[in-house]
């Protein structure tokens, strides 16, 4: 898990010539975008640009109408999200979501599903290997919790959660699948600007451990300070790609997206 | 003191035909019991998966016309003049095939259940016990149609040189049963503490939320419906040589309305739920008999139900588990009304 | 208490409730009947009889767990039941069981009495024994061709095969077959099939509800076809009260005539029966089905007075020797089914009736 | 305008809010900031009726307002733009709209505000005929946000009204929210972005676990040692 | 060729009565989410309200359908009330068991008040059937036929065109957020239920006299509009409608052609099939993820 960036860019995700039409609309054309092995990149873009469609492409909640998503030279296309997953690959929801009616620590459990070894059989002849197993997940439960700082309220039910804390369950449950690469559907959106420097740390231990992130969020601040590039998006085609920096400073985000403020929100 | 009730309870159970000599209350006890499994049986699907089936009695009744056909013999000509005979077997093994016909039956309806959820699957259900019903009534050659399958024969169980045990009187039968619901409790009871049954209710809770932790969702539903149309399966079996007789009624509509109440008002989502619910509404209209005409015993029926619903609106095993449970520790707060359209 | 000790306890296994239970209402009140007469007369055997009457609920389960209740609760020595046939051949083996004899006044399928239990004994035909008894009124009615409509249970189809079977052998041609679930309310499909061919009679078997409805239908869709029913529990009062026009021209085989006591085998009975019905407010289209509770209880009582005791031993082999007049015929036991094990079955009377302009008209005996 | 005294909520046996006591004048802007749990959603709720309350009164231009329906308050006047969203999924924008002016019936005026809002936000008017549930995040809060001001109200009440909006549209709907108050509307608003909503804002209230902590001009709280580390990131 | 003409006209009569007790639950179960086992019992009601009214009271007969329709309203209104309203919130399987209880008790009642025997009711109708060449249908059932077209479109444009209809879509979709907008939830709840009831009436009156009525005339009835509905896409009008009619066409074509022991089986699979091709039934909508 621990391999450290290398010098040469190693691509983990390429998104190639996506395109998605809903009958006669269409959210994406033609969008290809690369992200490197450790990297965090961002996507960003107006509202109802397709970021969250891309999302739904790429973890194979919708078939895309055109092109092809690899990852780690595998080909997504024809995958269910279930068996990305698998791959390594987990995502948040850009909607809050979490198992409503259990508790905090049941959805932990529930996220945990891919990394129980136990069988069917051991499940119905309730061999030792069973309890051994779930032992192990409800550490690793706890530990995530604790990751993610929402421990102390482990034995509510998850739907009690403001708001906040739900979303910050909904990373919990994406860490628990054991990923190698985390796509984070506008994670900060609802937290106040201390909670979200708080985040911002959580992302960096993550980064820290060689995890891949692709990150959408309308949080100019935060974007500007974690990702290593950033990938704009515009009615559904890619207008800028680039470094933070180039970014930020480029004409046609600036109208598209940042507007005139985008100093003034830098400022902060 | 709460891990003990159930081996009280089956302690309790177990002593009934030492003490209950009437044979009417006794052949109450086994009916209500083999629909208690059968009910069991949908709470699976229901309270754990939240697939509503309200066609679960097809299974029921695969079971027992397999079962009741395997332990008779028939012989049909199948389409293309190709004769199908089959000479009668032994009656256990009717059980064994009746149990996996219907769980097969179950693999194929959950597989639809991939395609169809909710409502829709609802109705897929109906029309699926429907067309069953419909090919028993009319399929004569085979199931005798309207006409019935009689003379089945009791459970019995052995073999050939070995000896045979047969459940031909009501106390074998009673103990029977029993062992048929222990059984199925324990696998529905191993099945839902592990991790099939937290997958399951996350199928439950939010469906795309529980595919991208990577739960395959088909799997987990044909899982949940083979085991629950298998142990429909094995009660409709029960049901056939017990009663000896079965015509395409066993389809009724009613049978699954039946079950339901039981899971319903007994808890869905728990384990006991069913067979507190079940022992409930086997037990009214026995009750009920003394002493009302056959309109009203029904409309008492009818009326406790929706009492049983307004008073303890998410069952009688739950509310009774937060009666024993300190308070502080269990009443946590409601959670937020889910919305229809609050999936991701 | 010592005056419910006395009484003669008769258990009735009927459905009140569900799809059956007008029907089977009726036939508990022809029950009734017959027992506030035997009891009026005195009872049997100095003692007043009981009837111990229980809801099936149109369902088989029930209906075993009704006769379970009966013999082995109330401790009845003798049951009436249970209407439709698969209600009564799950209630079979618990005859069996107990031992305990039963009078089977309305199923009609074969099975009940070939397929060995000595204890039943059956007052109402088989179709068989309808057909068979229709095959010397056939002639007079001139059938080239005939279809048929029938009920999809054991009533429908043994009557489509008896029947199809008896004429076959007339050399008269059956054509179509046609079924209609239970609880069908539109037939117009079934029927615009039937219109469309060259037959020339449409038999009918189902019970009275069903009935009306196929008689309007077949009117709607101009069906000029002559429909012959069969089966016994078509209520022509009813139908001439509930289908109106639709319902002329039709005929009907029953085995009960109310509206011409005179031409019943047992006019005095007949009447006796007739007036106690329309005493006690019931409407009189009923009559068609309850005469064979007031039949099946007379035909039990007959048996524990011959037999001078409430024993289901002594009243079983009682039934064995009935003979004594019904509403329709002699009731007699003839011996059905494997040697060693047979059923009781009785042959009662047929009559071909007819509607016209909304009257009864007896065709043929 | 609007008086609240002693206002406590529970959810089940949760005490939510344990005595909130705020008040809001006559066309003036407030903000309401707090923590992630802190009750401030659960505060409009009470206010717009949709929550009931266990304890305290609620006063609106002096009438009594505490037991009445969401009906009757917003028929008085007091509208509320709620946390997530919460437009009709199966609803096209159109009647997403219409539903915001489902107790007006000044036809023409209703037309005209429409447009407004079209003009406010182009994106929606491109997808008028588009069901709501199949909008984009972003899209569904402008939606929201949309409704709300067609039912015209003397106060507004926002919750969250910049989450998931882009940069550029969250300066919109700042700007507009602030015509609305030049407009004469009196406004309350709950804000994550915290520091926007205390520049702008002619008072501020400060809300932890359930309860007012701090109050105060928009100024005054910025210049707070503890509402500096602890809501503005430092 | 006759005989498919003389279908099709029975499939146009017959699909029409399908897609008015279609509709009623469409109302019930597609907009409000209830699933209600008592809407047979609201159709047989329908036809008992006729009965009682038309033959003894003695009325005209239109004018008993008129009552019938609006007894159901209330009769509809009434079991919101008492049995809908304590339970808000609950969830659908808690209060589809309540409606079956309500289902058993009602029907059960009509048994106890009426008895077991069927009961006709006479209509002003010529009992002649109208002949056109080779085909023939009773006048009775073109009226009926003309009467559920008028009430589904009347049902439409409620729903889809008035500001009540808005409000009952708004309300099932979201109650806090409809509420938020001024919408009296407890009268749309209220008035959903009674229209839905009002239109199962309607159908129970206009069908009591083409058929019979009898205590145990709702149990089909339930089960078919059910079949309907969910054919159609939950909660559409125009879906149930069609899915009436489809319905019939099955029913008729499968009793004709295949064999009329499967005559029910036909709708069945029809139902099984088109939802294997169209999970979410023949008028769905469009569900967005993420
Ligand atoms: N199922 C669908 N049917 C029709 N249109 C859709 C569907 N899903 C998305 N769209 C449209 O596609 C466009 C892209 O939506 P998407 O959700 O990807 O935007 P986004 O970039 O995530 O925006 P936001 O920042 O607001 O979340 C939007 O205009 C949306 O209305
Ligand atoms: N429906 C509910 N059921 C139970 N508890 C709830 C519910 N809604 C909120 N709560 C609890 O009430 C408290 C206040 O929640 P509220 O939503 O008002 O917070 P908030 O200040 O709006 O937070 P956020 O910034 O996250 O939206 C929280 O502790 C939360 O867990
Ligand atoms: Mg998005
Ligand atoms: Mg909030």
């Amino acid at each position: 898990m621990s391999t450290m960036p290398s010098s040469v860019p190693q691509p983990v995700l390429s998104v190639e010539h996506i395109a998605v039409h809903f009958g006669g609309l269409i959210a994406i054309t033609d969008m290809s975008f690369v992200v490197n092995q450790g990297e965090i990149v961002s996507l960003i873009g107006p509202n109802g640009a397709g970021k969250t469609t891309a999302f739904n492409v790429i973890t194979g909640f919708l078939r895309p109408t055109k092109g092809e998503v690899r990852y780690k030279n595998t080909s997504l296309s024809n995958l269910k999200p279930h068996e990305v997953t698998s791959l390594g690959l987990a995502r948040t929801f850009q909607r809050t979501s979490v198992f409503q009616s259990v508790t905090v620590f049941e959805n932990v459990m529930i996220g945990l599903h891919r990394r129980s070894r136990s069988t069917l059989l051991d499940t119905l002849l309730a061999l030792p290997r069973e309890g051994r197993a779930e032992a192990e997940l409800r550490n690793l439960a706890h530990e995530l919790l604790e990751i993610v700082g929402i421990a102390r309220r482990a034995d509510e039910l998850a739907g009690s959660l403001s708001y906040g804390d739900q979303r910050l369950l909904g990373v919990a449950l994406a860490l628990a699948t054991d990923p190698s690469m985390l796509l984070l559907d506008e994670p900060v959106s609802g937290m106040n600007a201390t909670e979200t420097a708080r985040f911002m740390e959580l992302l960096n231990k993550l980064h820290g451990r060689g995890m891949s992130i692709l990150l959408v969020e309308h949080d100019v601040p935060m974007v500007m300070g974690v990702s290593d590039r950033i990938v704009v998006l515009n009615y559904g085609r890619i207008i800028a790609e680039g470094p933070p920096a180039a970014i930020r400073g480029n004409p046609e985000v600036i109208r598209a997206y940042l507007g005139e403020g985008a100093s003034r929100h830098a400022a902060h | 003191m709460k891990r003990l009730i159930p081996y009280i309870a089956l302690a309790a159970f177990a002593s009934v035909p030492l003490w209950l000599h009437d044979p009417y209350l006794l052949n109450a006890f086994i009916t209500t019991g083999i629909l208690i499994v059968a009910a069991m049986s949908l709470n699976l699907l229901l309270g754990y998966t939240g697939q509503l089936s309200l066609g679960h009695v097809a299974f029921f009744g695969i079971g027992a016309y397999t079962s009741a056909l395997v332990s008779l013999g028939f012989d049909v000509e199948l389409i293309g003049g190709i004769r199908v005979v089959h000479e009668p077997w032994p009656v256990w093994t009717g059980f064994v095939i009746g149990t996996l016909v219907a769980a097969l039956c179950g693999y194929a309806v959950g597989k639809l259940s991939f395609k169809v959820r909710g409502a829709y699957f609802v109705i897929v259900t109906i029309s699926f016990a429907e067309v069953v019903r419909l090919v028993a009534l009319n399929w004569v050659e085979l199931t005798q149609g309207p006409l019935a399958l009689t003379s089945i024969p009791p459970m019995t169980l052995g073999f050939p040189g070995v000896g045979y045990l047969d459940f031909y009187s009501k106390q074998s039968n009673y103990y029977l049963v029993l062992a048929v619901l222990v059984v199925s409790y324990i696998v529905i009871q191993r099945l839902v503490y592990s991790r099939v049954g937290r997958a399951m209710i996350a199928l439950k809770e939010n469906e795309s939320l529980a595919v991208s932790v990577g739960i395959d969702v088909t799997r987990y539903l044909v899982l949940a419906a083979v085991f629950s149309a298998g142990i429909a399966g094995a009660a409709g079996s029960l049901y056939a040589h017990y009663l000896k007789i079965i015509d395409p009624d066993v389809f009724a509509f009613l049978y699954t309305v039946t079950m339901v109440i039981m899971v319903i008002s007994g808890g869905k989502g728990t384990l006991a739920g069913p067979i507190v619910g079940g022992l409930i509404f086997g037990f009214i209209p026995v009750a009920a008999r003394s002493f009302a005409t056959p309109e009203i015993q029904w409309i008492l029926y009818g009326l406790l139900m929706i009492i049983i619903v307004f008073v303890l609106p998410k069952g009688i095993v739950p509310a009774v588990e937060k009666w024993f449970a300190a308070p502080s520790t269990r009443a946590g707060p409601e959670p937020l009304q889910a919305k229809m359209h609050d999936t991701p | 208490t010592g005056a419910a000790a006395q009484t003669i306890k008769i258990g009735v296994n009927e459905p009140l409730t569900g799809p059956f239970a007008a029907s089977g209402t009726y036939v508990v009140n022809g029950a009734k009947i017959a027992a506030d007469e035997i009891n009026a007369k005195g009872g049997l055997l100095g003692r007043k009889i009981e009837l111990v009457i229980e809801d099936n609920k149109s369902n088989p389960t029930e209906a075993a767990a009704v006769a379970e209740k009966l013999i082995t609760g109330d401790k009845v020595p003798v049951i009436m039941g249970a209407w439709g046939s698969s209600l009564t051949l799950a209630v079979m083996p618990k005859l069996m069981e107990y031992k305990v004899p039963m009078v089977v006044e309305t199923s009609s399928s074969s099975k009940i009495t070939t397929s060995g239990n000595s204890y039943i004994f059956r007052i109402s035909p088989p179709s068989s024994v309808e057909a068979t008894e229709f095959k010397s009124i056939m002639p007079s009615l001139g059938i080239k061709k005939a279809d048929f409509l029938v009920i999809n249970n054991d009533w429908g189809r043994g009557s489509a095969e008896d029947f199809g079977k008896i004429m076959k052998a007339q050399n008269i041609q059956v054509g179509l077959v046609e079924i209609m679930d239970q609880a069908a309310q539109d037939m117009s499909a079934q029927l615009a099939k039937i219109k469309a061919t060259d037959s020339d009679t449409i038999m009918v078997t189902t019970a009275v509800e069903q009935l009306t409805l196929v008689l309007k239908q077949a009117a709607a869709l101009g069906i000029t076809k002559r429909i012959v029913t069969t089966g016994g529990s078509q209520n022509p009062d009813q139908l001439i009260e509930q289908a109106g026009a639709a319902a002329n021209g039709s005929m009907h085989l029953t085995t009960f005539a109310p509206w011409y006591p005179d031409k019943t085998p047992n006019p005095a009975a007949t009447k006796y029966f007739l007036g106690e019905w329309k005493k006690r407010g019931y409407a009189i289209a009923g009559a068609t089905e309850s005469f064979r509770g007031y039949d099946g209880i007379r035909t039990i009582a007959n048996a524990i007075q011959r037999a001078g005791k409430a024993e289901p031993a002594a009243i079983t082999d009682a039934l064995w020797t009935t003979d004594f007049p019904g509403l329709n015929g002699q009731i007699k036991f003839q011996k059905q089914g494997p040697t060693g094990k047979e059923s009781g079955q009785s042959m009662p009377n047929l009559y071909l009736i007819k509607i016209e302009n909304e009257k009864i008209i007896l065709s043929g005996s | 305008m609007l008086h609240i005294n002693g206002l406590v909520c529970r959810y089940g046996k949760v005490e939510a809010l344990k005595g909130v006591t705020l008040s809001i004048g006559q066309g003036q802007l407030v903000a309401l900031i707090g923590a992630n749990g802190a009750g401030k959603s659960t505060t409009l709720r009470a206010i717009s009726g949709i929550l009931p309350s266990a304890a305290g009164r609620i006063t609106f231009d002096g009438h009594d307002i505490t037991k009445c329906s969401a009906r009757e308050i917003l028929s008085k006047g007091i509208a509320h733009c709620p946390e997530g969203r919460r437009v009709f999924p199966d609803m096209t924008v159109d009647e997403n709209l219409d539903m915001g002016a489902y107790l007006r019936s000044d036809r023409r005026e209703i037309a005209a505000d429409r447009e407004r809002i079209f003009g406010m936000f182009p994106r929606l008017a491109e997808r008028r005929h588009q069901v709501a549930g199949t909008l984009s995040g972003g899209e569904q809060q402008m939606l929201a946000i949309g409704r709300a001001i067609m039912s015209k109200p003397r106060l507004m009440m926002f919750d969250e009204p910049s989450l998931g909006l882009a940069p550029n549209i969250v300066e919109q709907v700042f700007s507009i929210i602030d015509s609305i108050r030049k407009s004469g509307t009196t406004v309350l608003m709950v804000e994550q972005n915290a520091y926007s909503a205390l520049e702008m804002c002619d008072y501020a209230y400060l809300l932890e676990t359930g309860s007012i902590v701090l109050s105060g001009s928009g100024k005054d709280l910025i210049d707070d040692e503890h509402v500096r580390s602890a809501y503005l990131g430092g | 060729m006759t005989e498919l003409l003389q279908h099709i006209v029975n499939t146009l009569i017959l699909g029409s009565t399908y897609a008015l007790l279609g509709i009623g639950l469409t109302l019930i179960f597609g907009i409000m989410r209830v699933v209600n086992f008592a809407h047979g019992e609201l159709y047989s009601f329908g036809a008992y309200a006729l009965y009682f009214v038309g033959v003894m009271l003695g009325l005209n007969f239109f004018v008993a359908l008129i009552v019938a329709v609006v007894l159901g309203c209330f009769a509809g209104a009434l079991i919101e009330v008492v049995l809908l309203r304590p339970m808000r919130g609950a969830d659908i399987d808690t209060t589809m068991l309540v409606m079956i209880g309500a289902m058993i008790v009602m029907q059960n009642g009509e048994q106890f008040v009426w008895g077991g025997v069927a009961k006709s009711v006479s209509t002003p109708f010529p009992e002649l059937p109208l002949v056109i060449g080779s085909i023939s249908v009773s006048w009775l059932r073109l009226f009926v036929f003309c009467a559920a077209l008028a009430l589904i479109g009347v049902s439409y444009l409620l729903i889809n065109r008035t500001k009540l209809g808005k409000a009952m879509r708004a309300t099932f979709q979201d109650r806090d957020a409809a509420s938020l907008m001024g919408v009296n939830i407890q009268f749309i709840y209220m008035a959903t239920f009674a229209i839905g009831s009002s239109l199962a009436a309607a159908a129970g009156a206009l069908l009591g006299p083409v058929y019979v009525i009898s205590p145990q005339m709702g149990n089909l009835a339930s089960l078919k509009a059910f079949a309907i509905v969910i054919l159609g896409g939950l909660g559409s009008i125009g879906g149930a409608t069609i899915g009436g009619f489809l319905l019939a066409l099955a029913e008729e074509l499968g009793a004709g052609y295949v064999s009329s022991g499967y005559r029910d089986a036909m709708g069945f699979l029809i139902i099984i099939v088109v939802l294997l091709f169209k999970p979410t039934g023949l008028f769905a909508r469009a569900e967005r993820i993420g």
